[in-house]
């Protein structure tokens, strides 16, 4: 299996604070990939710098085998790197249909945005219902079903899940765990970060475990599940 | 009493309200998609005064036409502007009310010396012309054409505007960016380029008011403070960066004044247009029409 | 380190103007920047003008000896403080031997006490208020004779004289509208003339709908706007609007200045404004050839106004000038005392003030401004207005 | 050490300028002293505090207003107190709503209430039934001159004993993060009201010398937007971390723009505009952050 | 001895409700630590407790005076610190003013700014930021400002302490090293400790009792073994899988 991103040394943060400090991993094609870390860790960092919103301070970055590490957040996500941001960040003032709309901005999605979006309805008949309701209004578990519409809209071919179950009640965190897979199984190259490691763990391929800024761990998503380090980090058991 | 039901006092409201809202509408379109504070903003109104001016002084071409002249230079300019001061400003990224400030600076510096180079190039005498002077009655209503020819066209932009943000992806990505700066980038809006579009949009617009000012009042280097001023309590009535808002609020403020002062009297009539900013801002910051910030 | 700026400035100064030996200095400050900035060409031109016409003649003539004129002028921002300043400059520093206005009653009144102070003559121009009589007399004198409260007798007279009975005002909120509208009030009561509406508005009005439907609705025969150019504009624009129909109309300030009949136009025929001053009138020797310069220089009409007096106050510091030279004590004397010949008549002072010339009125007919108040110099006799 | 010798020096030569110059430099040297007053006065508030006014023109009209208004029935001294009072006490009545507006909306809003305080005064004016006000026997300018150096002395002494109080310290720290500030024990609403108080004090007593200097009063003109600006522009040229910034601020402006309008007056507004754009863009820390050697805390 | 009683406390923003009829107390000298997910309402405890927000119900009492409607400057001189979770330090200030500026306002105020200075280079050598007091705060990493939030609480002098994730995304070492502190902040300062913390293992051996808050509701509290078993915690958690 070929790997459709590839990080090498990526040193990122904000400003003088260096957040995340040489991290290196690779996405395979068709594979979820999961970043694991506490909270602060660096794997919000590591996402954005991933898609472009932070520039890189260091390190290589290659998405299927061309070198983007110079290119800005519009050209990524033409290219087909796709970042579901943490906090959902949907635009309050705009309708759900208008938010979907948005996502399928750049060239290569425009064209099929009637399609995507009746595909994205189709995976929340939620959104359907609510199509023109403004986003602001949405409640927590409507936002990240949103923001995970806008981000499919672009047509990804890799899409970077930052927190998607962050604050979620467990049953809605369920439903977005579950729409992981489905996607993951139609072939969508994925990249998560999430705390839940519970759950993140069960569907990953490959996980990493980002500690600090760096790698602390690394290996097949299942094994780590069960690995004492991990359960150490997360529960102090 | 008889004189707030006539159809003038509407008439005056409308048509004061309308160019309120067009002047407004630029200075909206910049604040919310680049957190400029643009103080230099009646000073585009001007410029564009003078181009309608001079087309229609030398060339006889009428202002409805000399306004497409003065909104492509107002965009020029926009676009020098925006690669000469902004684009660092903006690429920084420090705290946000730094930009402000210094934004809010640079543009006093860029009004003082366009109104300077105008007055040395132009002098400052006041100028004007006539044109579209006839009135047309109708009941107990009178109006000029150029009123008429004013409202007209700042209706139709106002209007083009709002659809253009509602229904062109491109408009969708300035009210992207105006929304949520930080997640424009992330679907895919090339930032760089709607913040240049906006900006110029923002110019061209106040141009396209001066051209419209210009056929019913004397136009002069100095002209531009006044606007400035309305443009900026309009877009706070409205709530700043909020578009639709902004020109709900300029048509607002053109019946307020108007018939604010039938109801007192003009001299109250600053008085009351300050009041009403001041006690907005200190009351309502996010504007009249605004909705409550959304709480995440 | 102030000081030794102060120096290096008092340097730089000199060396900026290194003055040829025969040249008579002639400083002034006029408002080129600002609040008052687009008064100020009305007048700038007027000194212009009078520059080159003068040294054309081959220089000034001062008591007998013939001095090229040269300017040493400033701008004041339309600050009143910077105009001290400036005057200041201009006496200590640049060593003018003569000095011109500047622009504007606030200005006039500011520099007032640094003539005063330093025994320096000067000869004012656009300053109008009830207030200038106040000025200890001997150092400044204003050659206006349009000041506020005699010229509300006039108009009430005129009107009256016209028999109109109902009356309505609209008045700016700026210092001279309100002097003139203080006078008009009472002037009107004795003359038993009823003031129907009586409006005030601020200086950044935008629309005047809703004083002007007022007016319509009351209907008063004279009507007097006591606004300044930009508002005169607004006036007339939305009058023929809504169709004021009031055959007294009096504009106070505007109509004389060039680029108001080109922004209202023919419909501006018929509106009375103030200005004492006409090209047509025959019996001033000097009306007709000043304004054929001006227009030949500028291509454009003169102020009626302040272009007007400005040229008055040089006219008339000329004429001392010759008699007196630049001795301060023997200039003062001569202009207290001399009678001047102006374009627009004689002069004599009487006090601070113009004892001469008469508070009169123009009137806007077809293309020409004609004096038409007092009827003892009126060019034309006046017409009503018949509508926009 | 070398600073207050500096500042000692300076202050001697500014008290000196009258016996050894003409008026018009001793004019300037009012007008720079005047900046100065008005600059450190300012920077009280918006230096400290983040909070930055852009209509501090209107406590030096509402300073100017009561002079006009006392002028003959009080002592000189008595009313330039008065007037900085008054100043004083119409801060601390808007102080309360107004700080609580942040950021850019606090800057529209002090523009904001100076133009409004401008045309209630016009409206005041008019039921007084004045039109204009003229005052008649000014003081010379020599005294006004030395009363506005000590206004220029007491702000600048004003700015340097707040910054290093506690005060200036809970000022600083509200600055940085209100929040933070306040939950580490810093009064925020009352510093800043008080911040916001003490720098309407001297702007009000400079508006009544300023006011006898012109000896005319018209509301219009003494609350002109524009010295709201030139105050700001000073400051960011200037710098305002510290005292020295308004010091060279005022300085380099006022200097600067004698010298401009002397030779170049046509072009010397052109030049302003230029200069505070270079300035805003390259050294944003203004003149006192190009001197070397500076520790940002004081 | 209780030093500081929630009764029913709840927080609504808009629509959404944070909190609700939370209630729990603190003793004297205890280390009680909260957990949650995020969105939990954990922050938004603390600054209802710290006065940054005002409660829509319930009743706040701290060493038995009622603290609602106090403003955030009042609570802190009663005798509570807090940090945030995201740094708040003055970033244009140097480190040691930063700690000084709590020790002249908070609840011991200094006597003069030179005791100030003393009680902040003291605080900071206690929180390893001793070489760092001439720096500007901005300069500091992420884990230094951690250590400079944590500075500025303890040195205002009160005698609750809020500690809000101090040991988020810091190093195991660095999190060995932050313990350490906390116990010594408890032993010889005698403070008592409210503390959030994702880092689990650190919170179970700090802590004497853990409040657990899901979606604004408390769903546990007891001592960290009960807590490490309860089947409601591991759901939260690791989710119903586990």
């Amino acid at each position: 299996m070929s790997a459709l991103l590839e990080a090498e040394g990526v040193v990122a943060g904000y400003g003088d604070i260096e957040i995340v400090h040489g991290f290196g991993f690779a996405a395979a094609e068709g594979e979820v990939t999961a970043l694991v870390g506490a909270n602060g860790a660096g794997k919000t960092t590591l996402m954005r710098a991933l898609a472009g919103v932070l520039p890189l301070a260091a390190g290589a970055l290659r998405f299927a085998g061309r070198d983007i590490a110079a290119a800005r957040a519009h050209a990524r996500v033409e290219a087909g790197i796709v970042l579901v941001p943490e906090g959902r960040l949907i635009f309050p003032h705009m309708s759900v249909a208008e938010n979907l709309r948005i996502g399928a901005i750049n060239p290569r999605a425009r064209r099929d945005r009637a399609r995507t979006a009746d595909e994205v309805y189709a995976l929340f008949p939620r959104l359907a219902e609510r199509r023109r309701q403004l986003g602001g209004t949405l409640s927590g578990g409507e936002q990240q079903m949103l923001a995970l519409g806008r981000g499919l809209m672009a047509k990804p071919r890799l899409l970077l899940l930052d927190e998607p179950t962050l604050g979620l009640a467990p049953i809605m965190a369920k439903l977005i765990f579950s729409t992981i897979e489905r996607l993951s199984e139609g072939g969508l190259t994925i990249v998560i970060a999430e705390q839940d490691v519970g759950q993140t763990l069960g569907i990953a391929d490959r996980a990493y475990v980002i500690e600090n800024g760096r790698l602390a761990l690394a290996g097949a998503g299942a094994a780590l599940l069960d690995d004492p380090r991990v359960k150490a980090a997360y529960l102090g058991l | 009493m008889d004189a707030l039901l006539s159809g003038q006092l509407l008439v005056a409201a409308l048509v004061t309200g309308a160019l309120y809202a067009l002047t407004a509408l630029g200075l909206n379109l910049v604040y919310g998609t680049m957190r400029l504070l643009n103080v230099a903003h009646g000073d585009l109104v001007m410029i564009g005064a003078y181009v309608a001016f001079w087309a229609f002084t030398l060339l006889a071409l009428s202002p409805l036409l000399g306004l497409a002249a003065a909104a492509a230079l107002a965009a020029l300019f926009g676009l020098a502007l925006y690669h000469g001061l902004f684009r660092r400003l903006l690429a920084g990224g420090k705290a946000a009310q730094r930009l402000e400030a210094n934004s809010l600076l640079l543009f006093f510096g860029v009004s003082v010396i366009v109104q300077n180079l105008m007055a040395l190039q132009f002098t400052a005498t006041p100028r004007g012309y006539q044109y579209l002077d006839t009135v047309y009655r109708w009941g107990n209503a009178a109006i000029t054409g150029n009123r008429v020819a004013a409202f007209a066209v700042a209706v139709i932009l106002c209007g083009g505007v709002l659809a253009f943000l509602r229904f062109h992806v491109t408009g969708l990505a300035i009210k992207a960016l105006i929304q949520r700066r930080d997640a424009a980038a992330v679907v895919g809006v090339n930032v760089e380029r709607v913040q240049q579009l906006a900006l110029c949009l923002g110019f061209a617009s106040a141009a396209v008011a001066g051209a419209l000012v210009s056929m019913t009042e004397q136009i002069s280097p100095f002209m531009g403070f006044p606007f400035t001023i309305a443009a900026f309590v309009v877009i706070i009535l409205g709530g700043l960066g909020n578009v639709t808002g902004g020109i709900a609020a300029g048509l607002l403020l053109g019946v307020l004044e108007t018939y604010g002062v039938a109801l007192t009297s003009s001299a109250y009539r600053s008085i009351l247009v300050y009041g009403v900013f001041v006690l907005i801002l200190l009351l309502r910051p996010q504007g009249l029409l605004g909705g409550r910030r959304i709480v995440r | 380190m102030i000081r030794k700026l102060s120096i290096a400035l008092a340097a730089a100064a000199l060396f900026a103007a290194p003055a040829a030996a025969q040249n008579i200095k002639i400083g002034f400050s006029l408002a080129k920047t600002g609040l008052f900035a687009q008064a100020v060409p009305s007048q700038l031109n007027a000194y212009e003008l009078w520059r080159e016409q003068v040294n054309a003649r081959g220089g000034l003539d001062v008591a007998g000896k013939k001095r090229m004129v040269e300017f040493v002028q400033y701008d004041d921002q339309s600050n009143p403080g910077n105009a001290v300043k400036i005057y200041e400059k201009l006496i200590t520093d640049d060593k003018v031997e003569l000095l011109l206005a500047p622009w504007g009653t606030p200005h006039h009144f500011a520099v007032a006490p640094v003539l005063e102070k330093y025994k320096f003559p000067m000869v004012g121009n656009t300053a109008a208020s009830v207030q200038l009589r106040e000025i200890k007399p001997g150092n400044i004198w204003f050659v206006t004779s349009a000041i506020p409260d005699k010229m509300a007798a006039e108009l009430v007279a005129m009107a009256k004289a016209n028999g109109y009975k109902t009356a309505g005002i609209v008045a700016n909120v700026l210092p001279l509208a309100k002097e003139i509208k203080a006078s008009l009030v009472p002037a009107l009561q004795k003359a038993g003339i009823a003031v129907k509406v009586s409006e005030e508005y601020p200086p950044d009005i935008k629309d005047m709908t809703a004083i002007l439907t007022k007016v319509k609705a009351a209907a008063p025969e004279a009507l007097f706007v006591l606004s300044y150019p930009g508002d005169s504009v607004l006036y007339a624009k939305q009058a023929k609007e809504i169709g004021i129909a009031a055959p007294f109309q009096f504009v106070a300030v505007g109509p004389t200045m060039d680029f108001f009949g080109k922004v209202v136009g023919p419909s501006a025929n018929g509106l009375v404004t103030m200005g004492h001053w006409s090209p047509a009138k025959a019996d001033w020797k000097r009306a007709k050839p000043f304004y054929d310069a001006y227009v030949k220089k500028f291509n454009e009409k003169p102020d009626y106004l302040d272009t007007v007096v400005s040229y008055m106050s040089l006219e008339i510091l000329e004429q001392a000038v010759a008699k007196a030279g630049t001795d301060k004590q023997k200039l003062r004397q001569a202009i207290a005392s001399m009678t001047f010949d102006t374009i627009n008549g004689p002069v004599k002072f009487q006090g601070v003030q113009n004892a001469i010339t008469p508070t009169a009125f123009l009137q806007i007919q077809g293309s020409e401004l004609q004096l038409v108040w007092p009827k003892a110099i009126a060019t034309s006799p006046f017409k009503a207005k018949t509508g926009w | 050490m070398r600073g207050a010798l500096a500042l000692a020096a300076l202050a001697l030569a500014a008290a000196a300028l009258p016996a050894v110059a003409g008026d018009y430099h001793v004019g300037v040297g009012l007008g720079l002293l005047m900046y100065v007053a008005l600059t450190q006065s300012w920077t009280v508030l918006s230096g400290m505090t983040g909070y930055v006014s852009l209509g501090h023109v209107v406590f030096y009209g509402l300073g100017a207003y009561v002079a006009v208004l006392l002028w003959g029935e009080a002592p000189l001294a008595a009313i330039v107190a008065l007037a900085a009072l008054a100043a004083f006490a119409f801060a601390a009545l808007i102080g309360l709503p107004a700080l609580r507006v942040r950021g850019p909306y606090f800057v529209i809003l002090t523009f904001g209430l100076a133009e409004l305080a401008k045309y209630v005064v016009i409206v005041v004016e008019g039921w007084l039934g004045k039109f204009s006000r003229v005052i008649f026997g000014a003081p010379d300018i020599e005294t006004l001159y030395y009363i506005m150096f000590g206004l220029a002395a007491a702000a600048t002494l004003m700015t340097f004993l707040v910054r290093r109080s506690r005060f200036g310290r809970g000022l600083l720290a509200l600055r940085e993060n209100e929040e933070a500030a306040e939950t580490v024990g810093v009064p925020t609403v009352r510093f800043k009201l008080l911040a916001y108080a003490l720098s309407a004090l001297i702007p009000g007593a400079v508006g009544s010398v300023m006011v006898l200097r012109q000896t005319y009063f018209e509301p219009a003109q003494i609350f002109d937007p524009v010295v709201s600006f030139t105050i700001v522009t000073m400051a960011v040229v200037g710098g305002s971390e510290d005292m020295k910034g308004p010091l060279l601020g005022a300085a380099g402006f006022v200097l600067l723009s004698e010298l401009l309008w002397a030779n170049a007056p046509q072009l010397y507004m052109v030049l302003l505009g230029l200069l505070l754009i270079v300035f805003v863009l390259f050294a944003p820390q203004g003149l006192s952050g190009l001197l070397p050697a500076r520790r940002r805390t004081p | 001895m209780t030093l500081l009683a929630l009764r029913a406390v709840s927080k609504q923003f808009g629509g959404l409700r944070a909190l609700s009829d939370i209630s729990f107390d603190v003793a004297a000298g205890e280390i009680v630590g909260i957990m949650g997910a995020n969105g939990a309402g954990k922050t938004t405890l603390f600054s209802l407790i710290a006065g940054n927000e005002r409660p829509s119900g319930g009743t706040i009492v701290f060493d038995g005076r009622a603290l609602a409607g106090l403003p955030p400057h009042r609570i802190c001189r009663l005798g509570i610190a807090r940090t945030f979770q995201i740094v708040r330090p003055f970033g244009g200030l140097t480190v040691e003013d930063n700690v000084a500026t709590a020790a002249m306002f908070g609840a011991a105020q200094a006597a003069s700014p030179a005791a100030a200075a003393e009680r902040a280079l003291a605080v900071l050598a206690l929180v390893g930021l001793a070489e760092r007091a001439g720096d500007l705060a901005e300069t500091l990493t992420l884990s230094g400002q951690k250590r400079l939030e944590l500075a500025r609480a303890v040195a205002t002098g009160g005698r609750l302490l809020m500690l809000d994730e101090v040991m988020a995304g810091l190093t195991p070492a660095e999190v060995a090293t932050m313990l350490e502190i906390v116990r010594r902040l408890h032993r010889e300062y005698g403070l008592t400790i409210l503390i959030i913390e994702h880092v689990m293992r650190a919170l179970m051996q700090l802590a004497g009792r853990i409040v657990v808050l899901h979606h604004g509701e408390k769903i546990a509290e007891g001592p960290p073994a009960a807590i490490g078993a309860d089947p409601r915690v591991h759901e939260v958690y690791f989710g119903a899988a586990a």
